[in-house]
């Protein structure tokens, strides 16, 4: 039906297009549990395979017997290696150029590593048929500290690796050694440091944790033997990816796969990986002609799957008397488990760290980056950050503390002092990123203001005189932290994986009744895409969103794209649903010129119309157009509306945000109370901005979590201790603070709405607010650096080593 | 994990050794011991139930003796497989101090746990080998001095 | 091991079925009754994802076997409303961008419906530590919060019209 | 998680119940709120080839509170606790407490009983118990018999219960003793690294009675007779009250684990105790 609206501004309000705080459509089927993820999936005669798993970190196997398993009533089949090495299927290639046993092959190198895939009638079965599987282990000393990794005397990890002294990225200098990766000019910042009045040198230690979304991995996979062909369903976060990777590792044609993510609980970069349970999935459909779930358990998922972070920084950062940073030197050793199987594009073994100068004008830098092999779990994803920028902007938001200490200036101050001004975007950094815009200092003295910096300051100093008085043992904190994102990975002349360059795409399809379907090549988790990608198609196409139907996760409908991880979707797939309804608008006004009888030239595009210049009682609406584009001859133009983009973001895109967390620490038991936390982001163009707020929250408890407490932890003997949800810390609603969020609006300047991507700010931004709330309550007795997470413990160790116990 | 006591015997130090190499000692004295049989003068095997509440684990594994500093202490080290519920790896240092009839039996001990038990009973482990150790020592005092008696 | 005749009543039917004593409740639902709007996240009954009503009370159905709930009145998300309708809590939940991938969310509304049930008109806090038994990655629990408060509101308006 | 295949058993009174226990001995296990044992069970960390589920009994259900004694039957659950408006009355300590145990789901299915029988250190209730000097009445094939609370926990999950018996009910004296339940932990629904339940009567401005006793800060629950009578007899200031944490300290032997190591636990653990006491004497 045509608007007859005449005021654009009305029209516009019902399309619910950019900026409009539309409801999401996805919640009508979630709230009433019909909701469809991997679980749910159930077919006939659907078999489930689960894993043996090792107790041991470093381990050969000198046996396995499957007799006793087998003879369980309902055992179908049990996998090891040896079954899957005829097929070449023992070992996968990993995502990072290395590759990774699926089953154990003569050795484990990590606690929860997958030994034999038990193949049963149902998960009960299964359950009893692992315990029975027999494997004889002989134990083989452990290394977990990736700072002991390269010692001349450490235990072989890698025995397949014997000799090469090469990898995926370059030279391996020792045989846990994985790669070298660098940027920036060492030379150059060694002489900066060397002639530089103050420099500050600290190891800032970025601890090992884990994405742990609400729902495990999992997978189900059915071969239908007849057609050849494969049907996967998994908790893909890159269905595409997994296709091609499927592809190539099978032999199967990709036409014959068909992998398809339905509801995702959550991913948080969980879901990006390739895990065994996938391939054992698929071989087992194949070998019994039926299909087979996979699905983890929490203790599977929090020791096996992809753990996040493990970055051992260790900086320097130089200034002039006046606090003008002249240069930054940092050095990591990067711990990544067993194998390397990192989810990085292609040529950054080591992610964005890189952008690890931050929010400053840093004129001379460099970064080095040692992956190490340890006999922890393989992984090193993106835990709600774009490839380790979290990691970068921890780093530097703690040399900023550190250097504010040595400098005796306020670290508000002298974050001002530093930052990129407005003007020098685009602005090339040290470490080779044109930021592509910002306008630090306005969002930050906006934040400043907001708390009122100079009032909590007082107070602080209050406290700590009522506190020598012995009036108190709460201290006050004040976390301070600016960060610079790059997200929107990425440009295809730099960003791929495993070879596929990282554009994505939107494909539009207008029914005749001015109704349509865009299918993307994206997925969400949560993130809300089948609302915001049809406000973007709404805004540019003038059909309501309430009339737009999105679809992802179906490789056989979607276009191909690289998947929804890395806050990509709205800067990558955002853009392609701009440029896929440009294409729409283009052919419309060609229609719509045809039908008035005038010049494309001589139309104007009015919200959800073609007005003719000059005489606004002429249009022709998208509704109208849409339906002559089916039932009319036009000539020169094919009949339909319909248009595919294929965008290649020409460069990444650069959200920041200012972030202030105040906090209340009580020094003797080591608790504390999260008092205010202050989040301004600025992620350019606001789609919808009440999903922006809600991943704002989101985002920020899962800092609160790795600041706060969460972690992997290993023991000496490479015991996960932290693999159930009693001792890894996911904060409930008790334990989560009230956030106020705020903005403001910097677009993109290429991009083609000017949207950047915010899913993963918070965590960004996050994490360096609270640990610096808590550094900052002690900065006043002398610390200067504590390592997370601040959990009870260390927190009160961290006042125990001041000796602010003795007073008490 | 560490742990380390002293207890007194009622019994010579010449006894107490004795008893420390003697299978049906340790196995009365072991709680849990199902098992212990002498393959030699230092290597023995062991079945074990390691019970901690519903948590029933059955362990056998083997123990080395090294009985170089005899009469005056000895060392023992040994490993052992749970099954399902883990591993353990570990060694004891034992010396031995005459005080007339009276022994002085210092230990220090160390011990591995690998597995579930690890992952899943760690704050429950270290109170649990104390006890137990305390009762193999309170039982082998009771053995010993009364078979002195 | 054998079987046993396991009768219950699941969102006001009646459901007689054989299982093992063993099977945990989530499971009963899910794959025996198709009930999966409940999940398991956890495993070990920190999460709540499990969440359904067991004779008035919010239980975790992946800590609970079949054979406890034998004679029981279990009530799933799927039993809150009438089919096709969302009930208030379910579009307050909406409304106030109280969900994100939706994984948790059925757990949550079934255990704010009781927490309501017995706390009609809870304070932030009340709420907060009447949700504790719930895990949520996605939202952080501020809209979920606020999505609980505005059902209780709009529920003791409706009550207040009523009398 | 899976667990391993039972017999499963649901009695409707204590004497099957101990039938079964007899007939499958070290096999078979008591069930109350099972949300200690199933997620055990799950982790395969348990075997119980018989479960015995207590939620039939009726004789293990009920609080009745006369004659100044609370009797609470094994199978109250903490939310029973918390919501009993006479045991709010009548010992407001046990809401205190319950309401700190888990999370609301759990709360409902979790037992008073199931929570002092178990014998894990980081349960709640062993130390209340000790604290309100209760008697647990346990039930076994040759009748029925008493024991304290402060000499039930031998060592983790090692109790004066036998294993044919049956702990069915819990009983201790009413009184109007200042109260407090005090516990640090991580998060919701984790245990204790340290909490402390006191109670202290006053009568003129000085302490008459003081019951001490501590959580997870040992292989099992510490009622520390010395830190009581540290505070008698004073007016609990505060060089009673530094002597009273003193005296339960020096009875805590905590044990390292996630929550922290051994020097912490002692640290935070004479903080909750003095908080326990100051805030019992405050509603004393």
């Amino acid at each position: 039906m045509n608007d007859l609206t005449p005021d654009s501004a009305a029209r516009a309000a019902k399309l619910k297009g950019l900026g409009c705080s539309r409801k999401r459509v996805e919640d009508v089927r979630f709230t009433q549990g019909k909701g469809n993820y991997v679980d749910d999936i159930k077919l006939p005669d659907m078999l489930f395979g689960d894993f043996v798993r090792s107790p041991y970190a470093h381990a050969r196997i000198k046996s396995i017997n499957i007799d006793a398993a087998m003879a369980l009533p309902g055992v179908i089949a049990v996998l090891t290696a040896k079954d899957l090495e005829p097929l070449g299927l023992h070992w996968m290639p990993t995502l990072a150029g290395d590759k990774q046993m699926v089953l154990a092959d003569g050795k484990v190198l990590f606690q929860g590593q997958e030994v034999a895939f038990v193949i049963a009638e149902d998960r009960y079965i299964n359950a009893d048929a692992i315990e029975l599987v027999e494997v004889e282990y002989e134990e083989l000393p452990v290394l977990t500290d990736a700072n002991k990794a390269m010692d001349a005397d450490a235990v072989v990890l890698r025995e397949d690796l014997a000799g090469q002294t090469s990898g995926a990225h370059g030279e391996r200098r020792h045989h846990n050694h994985i790669f070298r990766w660098e940027a920036g000019d060492e030379a150059a910042t060694n002489e900066v440091l060397e002639a530089a009045d103050v420099v500050v040198e600290e190891t800032v230690y970025y601890h090992r944790t884990h994405p742990c979304p609400l729902e495990t991995c999992g997978s189900v996979a059915s071969m239908d033997k007849t057609t050849g062909k494969l049907t996967l369903w998994g908790t893909f976060q890159a269905p595409h990816v997994v296709r091609t990777v499927a592809s190539l590792i099978s032999g199967i044609e990709e036409h014959n796969i068909r992998v398809i993510s339905p509801d995702i609980g959550g991913g948080f970069g969980n879901k990006v990986g390739v895990y065994p349970g996938y391939v054992c999935s698929i071989v087992a459909s194949i070998v019994t002609g039926r299909p087979v779930k996979w699905v983890e358990d929490r203790m599977d998922n929090l020791m096996a799957t992809a753990f996040a972070r493990d970055y051992w920084m260790k900086g320097k950062i130089s200034a002039t008397k006046e606090g003008k940073i002249t240069g930054l030197h940092c050095h990591v050793v990067a711990d990544h488990g067993a194998f390397d199987a990192c989810a990085d594009p292609t040529k950054f073994p080591a992610g964005f760290m890189s952008i690890c100068t931050g929010s400053y004008d840093i004129p001379t830098a460099w970064l080095g980056v040692d992956g190490v092999y340890t006999n922890k779990a393989p992984g090193g994803v993106s835990y709600r950050c774009s490839f380790r920028v979290t990691e970068a902007a921890y780093f530097i938001e703690r040399m900023i503390e550190v250097l504010a200490i040595e400098l005796g200036m306020d670290a508000a101050e002298l974050r001002a002092k530093n930052f990129i001004a407005k003007d020098q975007f685009p602005y090339e950094s040290a470490l080779g990123w044109e930021y592509d815009s910002g306008d630090y200092h306005t969002a930050w003295t906006k934040a400043l203001k907001a708390v009122g910096y100079d009032d909590l300051r007082a107070e602080q100093a209050e406290r700590i005189e009522a506190f020598k008085r012995g009036e108190t043992r709460k201290l006050l904190g004040i976390g301070l932290s600016h960060f610079t994102e790059i997200v929107g990975a990425g440009p295809v002349k730099n960003c791929d994986i495993l070879g596929m360059g990282m554009f994505d795409s939107c494909e539009i399809r207008i029914h005749p009744t001015g109704s349509a379907v865009a299918r993307f090549g994206t997925i969400s988790q949560g993130q809300g895409h089948a609302t915001t990608f049809a406000q973007i198609l709404a805004s540019e196409i003038g059909i309501a969103a309430d009339s737009i139907t999105v679809e992802e996760g179906d490789t056989d409908t979607a276009p191909y794209g690289l998947g929804t991880y890395g806050s990509r979707t709205t800067p990558v797939a955002g853009a392609a649903a701009a440029m896929a309804g440009r294409k729409i608008r283009a052919k419309a006004q060609m229609i719509a010129a045809y039908l008035l009888e005038v010049h494309d030239g001589d139309l104007e595009w009015d919200v959800d119309r073609f007005v003719v210049k000059g005489a606004p009682e002429q249009f022709k609406t998208m509704t109208e157009i849409a339906y002559a584009s089916y039932n009319q001859a036009i000539p020169g133009l094919e009949p339909g509306l319909e248009a595919v983009s294929y965008y290649d973001p020409p460069n990444m895109t650069y959200p920041f945000g200012a972030y202030i967390c105040v906090m209340e620490i009580d020094v003797d038991t080591g608790t504390h109370e999260i008092r205010q936390f202050y989040a301004l982001d600025d992620c350019g163009t606001r789609i919808n901005p009440m999903i922006i707020e809600g991943q704002i929250h989101g985002g920020l408890t899962e800092a609160l979590a790795i600041a706060m407490g969460q972690e992997i932890a290993y023991d000496d003997i490479g015991n996960v201790k932290t693999g159930t949800l009693m001792d890894f810390f996911l904060p409930t609603a008790w334990e989560t603070p009230t956030y106020t969020t705020d903005f403001t609006e910097t677009p993109s300047p290429h991009h083609p709405i000017g949207a950047k991507g915010v899913g993963e700010s918070p965590n960004v931004g996050g994490v360096p607010a609270f640990s610096n709330a808590v550094h900052d309550a002690f900065r006043p007795f002398g610390l200067k650096q504590a390592h997370m997470p601040h959990d009870h413990w260390r927190v009160w160790k961290i006042a125990n080593d001041l000796g602010l116990h003795t007073q008490g | 994990m560490e742990l380390s006591d002293e207890i007194e015997i009622n019994a010579p130090q010449e006894l107490v050794y004795q008893a420390l190499n003697d299978p049906e000692i340790l196995r009365q004295c072991i709680p849990g011991c199902e098992e212990l049989i002498k393959h030699s003068d230092t290597e023995l095997e062991a079945i074990v139930v390691l019970k901690i509440g519903p948590v029933k684990a059955r362990f056998s594994g083997n123990v080395t003796l090294d009985t170089a500093g005899a009469p005056d202490g000895f060392s023992l080290s040994g490993q052992g497989n749970g099954g399902k519920a883990g591993h353990a790896k570990g060694g004891a240092d034992v010396t031995l101090e005459n005080k007339g009839d009276v022994t002085v039996l210092r230990y220090t001990a160390k011990a591995e746990i690998g597995g579930k038990l690890a992952q899943l009973g760690s704050r429950l482990i270290a109170g649990t080998a104390k006890r137990l150790a305390a009762k193999f020592f309170k039982k082998f005092a009771d053995i010993v001095g009364t078979v002195d008696a | 091991m054998s079987k046993m005749q396991i009768k219950l009543t699941v969102n006001g039917r009646e459901r007689e079925l054989l299982a093992e004593p063993r099977e945990l409740l989530i499971h009963l639902l899910r794959e025996e009754l198709n009930l999966t709007g409940p999940h398991i996240g956890c495993d070990t009954s920190h999460c709540g994802a499990c969440t359904v009503e067991m004779d008035g009370k919010s239980v975790k159905s992946c800590t609970v076997f079949a054979a406890q709930a034998n004679g029981a009145e279990v009530t799933t998300i799927e039993g809150l409303a009438e089919p096709g309708s969302l009930n208030v809590l379910q579009s307050a939940f909406r409304e106030h961008h109280g969900l994100q991938c939706g994984f948790c969310t059925p757990g949550m509304i079934t255990r704010a419906h009781r927490l309501l049930q017995e706390n009609p008109d809870p304070s932030e806090e009340e709420v907060r530590f009447g949700m504790a038994g719930n895990l949520c990655r996605c939202t952080g629990y501020q809209n979920i919060v606020k999505s609980i408060l505005a059902a209780a509101t709009e529920l003791n308006a409706a009550k207040e019209a009523a009398e | 998680m899976i667990p391993g295949a039972f017999e499963y058993y649901r009695p409707r009174g204590v004497e099957d119940a101990i039938a079964i226990l007899q007939q499958h001995g070290d096999d078979a296990r008591v069930m109350a709120g099972g949300h200690s044992l199933i997620p055990m069970m799950k982790l395969r960390m348990a075997d119980v080839p018989h479960l015995i589920d207590l939620q039939d009994i009726a004789s293990l259900k009920g609080i009745t509170v006369s004659a100044g004694q609370v009797t609470l039957g094994a199978m109250v659950t903490q939310h029973e606790l918390i919501n009993s408006a006479e045991l709010r009355e009548a010992a407001p300590v046990l809401r205190e407490t319950a309401l700190q145990i888990a999370d609301p789901q759990v709360r409902y299915c979790g037992t008073i009983g199931g929570n002092v029988a178990n014998g894990d250190p980081g349960n709640d209730m062993p130390a209340l118990m000790q604290c309100l000097d209760a008697e647990f009445t346990l039930v076994g094939p040759n009748g029925s018999r008493a024991i304290k609370a402060r000499e039930f926990y031998e060592a983790a999950y090692m109790t004066g219960r036998e294993d044919d018996e049956i702990l069915t009910a819990i009983r201790f004296d009413v009184s109007g003793a200042g109260y407090a339940y005090e516990k640090q932990k991580r998060k919701i629904g984790d245990y204790a690294t340290a909490a402390a339940a006191v109670l202290l009567t006053r009568e003129n401005g000085m302490c008459t009675g003081a019951s001490v006793a501590l959580t997870n800060l040992s292989d099992v629950p510490v009622w520390s007779q010395a830190a009581g009578a540290a505070l008698e007899g004073t007016d609990c200031n505060d060089a009673a009250i530094k002597a009273a944490v003193k005296a339960a300290l020096a009875e805590a032997d905590p044990t390292e684990d996630n929550r922290g190591p051994v020097a912490f636990k002692l640290h935070v653990a004479g903080i909750i105790i003095e908080r326990a006491i100051r805030t019992a004497w405050q509603r004393a």
